[in-house]
């Protein structure tokens, strides 16, 4: 099993025919993720890498039944697009996307409110790959193992440096989320860490957070109520480099939280063990040492490099 | 964008916020003549900063030579690293009350919230932090705006609703500076009341959301380039580059956020300081690391530098050529420590060691090699 | 028994310090009913007609438990009345100010969805009232008798009619609602019949339309499913003049409907009589022929004329 | 208020909507130099009804002289009671399609719908009652407005889609005039698009909420006083009187709406034939009640009047006292029944005998005596 993204799960790609969103969804497709439509205004009756193009999102649910969409289009459009997936009732929307303003967001937010059945994943984030069955987004799948570990994640590069020293573990994974960089965010580390904790397939749990928020302090609050899985999280931005500010109102309402170190201590306090790298993070989950094979090799499909 | 005081002032009078009269001066004979015509004014350093007044940059004067003698003080003056272009006469004002208001994004909320005190002023963090209670707060609904009776509980919970009628024009109008400039940050503080209950916005902030500039180009236009901040941070704008300048020797390239934050930290723990903070993306094309290259190496302080890529959809057989090439371009002499994993890594490895670049297996060991070599 | 307002309603009326306000509370507070508040921004702290003056709802439903509301403000100001109102958490909000300008009505309507625990009825209307307990709003109470017809009305001056020959005919009302003229109202006829259909001690029900929109059909519709209520429907305006058109939009969404024919029409389809004259209303309904005894002077307390 | 033609072009045309180069004439002469400058014009009267083309109020010329004769032969006609002021002279336009676009308030739904049709022009009701899927409907919230992804369903739904790029704009600056104006009735039938692509709004209605007329003071200003509807109707507005001039002979006054209706029921039940609407709201005062009646005499088709009053705060005797006080101060000699229910009635009935004012049992009653009356 796995969360959010399984075998029934039906794709209609935002943006297909552009650049991003074409390269993105040959990907898709060549791990076998089922792409039942694509959008593009104006393009509707078309196909495009074999896939079925329509004008609106909604008629692309109409007409193949998608469930799940994927959003490749500029940051102008982009706040527009998850709100027509909500709208068309797709269950999960996964927004690419990076640079979309934050009121935009913060309006998206409200939005999906009136869609609850609505999950959304992203912005500025990679997307989801549950190993082995689908993926929407652009985790480089040839780094991913099926099986029980389940990671969420903020940061992108980091995700797959962590996917891929897992792997050379050989410690597979159930399904591996990017939540994404933005402060206004869909799905959160709770809402993820809650979906994993009742996927009977995932035992362990990588959280890698960031600065920033009270996300992960959140998440740890959860686990803290008691959790089955065996969790171990990562901080990055401890050194970081705070904004130069000008106000006091980002500090009036953060006060002290959102620190690496609130988080740290938030996640010990909770009896979550805290990595200081990555490879770290992986010995720590699995107790494997990261004697490392060269990643990327042990898939060897063409076309997936 | 951080719009200097004079600007975020004339932001928010053209939406109709009373700001006292005030005058731009770039040289001490315009401070002075200012000064002449205004009267008394404060001569304030226009900084994107805070902690001016502290820093020495706001002076009170009578006269029009005391403006001259100010301003000759303030202007060029350095404070947290940027040098101040032009200073701001202001008259003073009659203060009865001085009231905080400001607005930002709470991201734990996924909203904008307006803040309301009846204690403004410089200490309104320390306020924030002991009695959390004074500071009145809204979360208005993003589509629908603050609604006027929302305005009117705002008011009241802060304490000063004998002031409604003067305070809810003025917090409606700075929420429409959100809307309309896509802020995430505006302030008033302080908001002064005079005796006569006038409000009148004694200082301004006003931050613009970078991902929204192209809605706001004309802004942009206007007020972009009047402040000097760090000339590699201007450089790496120009060029596109995410970049942050920061105080070590360690030149720190890395593709993603989080990558590069964490590179950052790898730095740290092994004893070194990163010079920067560079997320180059994506990919890693030659020209992009050539870029970011260059602009790390116009920082004389820069004593090596630490690249991080994994490659995802990127082979690292193509990065690594892509590094050589743009060292060799760049006729790099500085030590350089280059960390590959992902896609071929191996073969990038080899690529590297054959150009006479220092791999690193891990993110750890590549740090620990470029403080080594930078030490 | 009786439909949305019993002795259990505490009443917060919104601008109590003005003319009207004044005068109708005074006339509330006569025959009983619990107004434990008023508002007036700046008054707070204050007390009118011995009730306790609040700056806000909020403050007032903190204070005194008030759990209903009436608003006697000018039309500018109403419809943020009412969310007022409806945010502070009141079940039941009554507006009789007249000339609310449309689109805030629409706008009220769209608030209203958040709060579904907020009845609105009005504006533009004479408000409620449950005979002997309480009223809020104009309704003249020297009109009225406890009893069980429930009497629902767009009308003000109609309703007064119909009651004051429902008194004269010694035919009580449970309760008597004017749901308000206006294009874009809070509680429907639906609404109310379906109340008073669930209110044991209702039996009679006398329903008073209007010409325009499709509240009297939809609550035909209703009726027609079965109903334990012995109901007369009655239209106003069946001569009246059509409003001089200009474009064809409002023709395009009502079509033929509408009408005082298609109104008369849909209550005797759905087996209600349907009567000419607020007389026969009241004939048809309770048999009595309305040998009038002159009204308004069965009840004789000082100060309610 | 509803607007003229060229009145709601010039307001939609401020939004940014293209409309058709044209010139307002008052005289022959002044349309003969607006077609001599455009060109070919149509001549439009400028009358706020529907149906001016059927009415021979639209002519189509070439010339100056032909410009002046349709101007002689449309300025001062009569179309459904209004008498044309002036003409609007408008270059004709290249037609490649005509679109319906249209707003109006879905009282049932509590909400607004806009509205796209490609089958544009007068059938257009005919078209909604025979196919209504042909008539594209968006129900935007009154809060967000209508949104990018809605506007784009709404056009492809129409089977507009390939011109989605031009109309999207031209729908959503509509919407906006819905809510700058409080517009309950706004329409561009046809919206005509060009060979080339082009849309440009060939008519244009804007009808204006009464009721907040108290935010919209400029354009009642600028546009409130160029058309002459009713006589009576003006003046009865200038006294804050809700009035309608009809067509009968029994003058009707009554307190609220309904009651009001209710009486111009009874009157035809009676076999007569209403002369207005006249409802003086909830009291009955004797200045309100002289003011109605002074309106209502001036129409001389008037042959008596019929007063149905529900005294509930107001007790009867006061009102009838102010009816007798109306009657001798306007000297009223046609025929008066009033019929007067609610609190003190028969103390208001004994009045009325007293002062020779017949009063009515019941509003049947009154009804049928006035009609007798008037016979």
């Amino acid at each position: 099993m796995s969360i959010l993204l399984n075998r029934d799960s039906r794709v209609v790609v935002q943006g297909i025919t552009g650049r991003e969103g074409s390269f993105h969804t040959e990907q898709m497709q060549s791990m076998g993720t089922k792409v039942v439509a694509g959008t593009s205004p104006g393009k509707g009756g078309t196909t495009h890498l074999g896939v079925p193009i329509f004008n609106t999102v909604a008629d692309a649910v109409r007409e193949t039944a998608a469930n799940a969409g994927g959003i490749f289009v500029p940051p102008p459009f982009a706040a527009d697009a998850i709100m027509e997936a909500a709208a068309a009732g797709l269950t999960l929307v996964v927004c690419i996307t990076e640079g979309i303003p934050i009121q935009d967001m913060i309006r998206v937010k409200d939005f999906l409110r009136l869609h609850p059945g609505c999950r959304l994943i992203g912005p500025n984030c990679p997307g989801l790959i549950t190993p082995g069955v689908a993926k929407i987004g652009i985790i480089p799948q040839q780094f991913s193992l099926p099986g029980h570990v389940g990671v969420v994640s903020r940061s992108g590069t980091l995700t797959y440096e962590a996917m891929a020293a897992l792997t050379s573990a050989g410690a597979g994974q159930s399904t591996i989320v990017g939540i994404g960089g933005d402060p206004v965010l869909g799905l959160s580390f709770w809402d993820v860490v809650q979906l994993f904790e009742n996927d009977p397939e995932t035992t362990h749990l990588a959280l890698i957070g960031e600065i920033g928020g009270t996300d992960e302090e959140r998440a740890a609050e959860l686990l803290g109520r008691g959790s089955r899985l065996k969790t171990v999280a990562f901080i990055s931005g401890r050194t970081a480099p705070e904004g130069k500010r000008m106000g006091h109102a980002g500090a009036i309402v953060s006060g002290n939280r959102g620190t690496a170190k609130s988080k740290e201590e938030a996640f010990s306090a909770a009896g979550v063990r805290v990595a200081e790298t990555t490879d770290e993070l992986v010995e720590m989950l699995v107790g494997a040492p990261a004697a490392r094979r060269p990643a990327g090799e042990h898939q060897t499909e063409p076309g997936q490099s | 964008m951080k719009l200097l005081e004079y600007q975020a002032k004339e932001v928010l009078s053209q939406l109709g916020i009373p700001i006292p009269s005030g005058k731009v001066a770039t040289t001490p004979d315009e401070a002075a003549r200012a000064c002449a015509e205004l009267g008394p004014v404060a001569v304030k350093a226009q900084v994107p900063v805070g902690g001016r007044g502290k820093a020495g940059g706001i002076k009170l004067v009578q006269t029009a030579d005391e403006a001259r003698a100010a301003a000759e003080q303030i202007i060029g003056m350095d404070i947290k690293g940027f040098r101040v272009p032009l200073v701001y006469c202001e008259t003073a004002l009659d203060i009865a009350q001085e009231v905080y208001l400001g607005f930002t994004v709470d991201r734990d909320a996924r909203a904008n919230v307006v803040m309301l005190s009846a204690h403004g002023g410089m200490d309104i963090e320390q306020l924030a932090e002991e009695s959390p209670e004074a500071i009145a707060r809204l979360y208005p609904n993003p589509w629908r705006g603050p609604l006027n009776f929302e305005l009117n509980q705002l008011v009241w919970a802060a304490g000063l609703g004998s002031h409604s009628r003067a305070l809810v024009p003025v917090i409606r109008q700075l929420y429409r500076a959100i809307t309309d400039y896509d802020a995430v940050t505006a302030e008033i503080n302080p908001l002064v009341i005079s005796k006569e209950g006038q409000v009148v916005a004694g200082d301004a902030k006003l931050e613009t959301d970078e991902n929204a500039a192209f809605r706001h180009k004309a802004l942009e236009e206007r007020y972009g380039d009047v402040v000097e901040g760090d000339p590699y941070e201007r450089e790496a704008k120009k060029r596109n580059l995410t970049y942050v300048s920061l105080d070590g020797e360690v030149g720190i390239i890395g593709n993603g956020a989080g990558l590069c934050m964490g590179t950052l930290d790898l730095v740290q723990r092994a004893g070194g300081r990163a010079a920067n903070f560079c997320d180059i993306g994506g990919g890693a094309k030659a020209e992009v690391v050539e870029n970011a290259l260059s602009v790390i190496l116009m920082n004389p302080n820069v004593r090596g530098v630490l690249i991080n890529v994994f490659g995802g959809i990127t082979r690292g057989d193509e990065v690594a050529r892509g590094l050589v090439q743009a060292r060799d371009s760049l006729n790099l002499r500085l030590p350089l420590v280059v960390r590959l994993s992902g896609t071929n890594e191996t073969e990038g490895r080899e690529i590297l060691r054959a150009n006479g670049i220092e791999p690193g297996a891990s993110g750890w060991e590549a740090a620990q090699k470029i403080v080594e070599m930078t030490r």
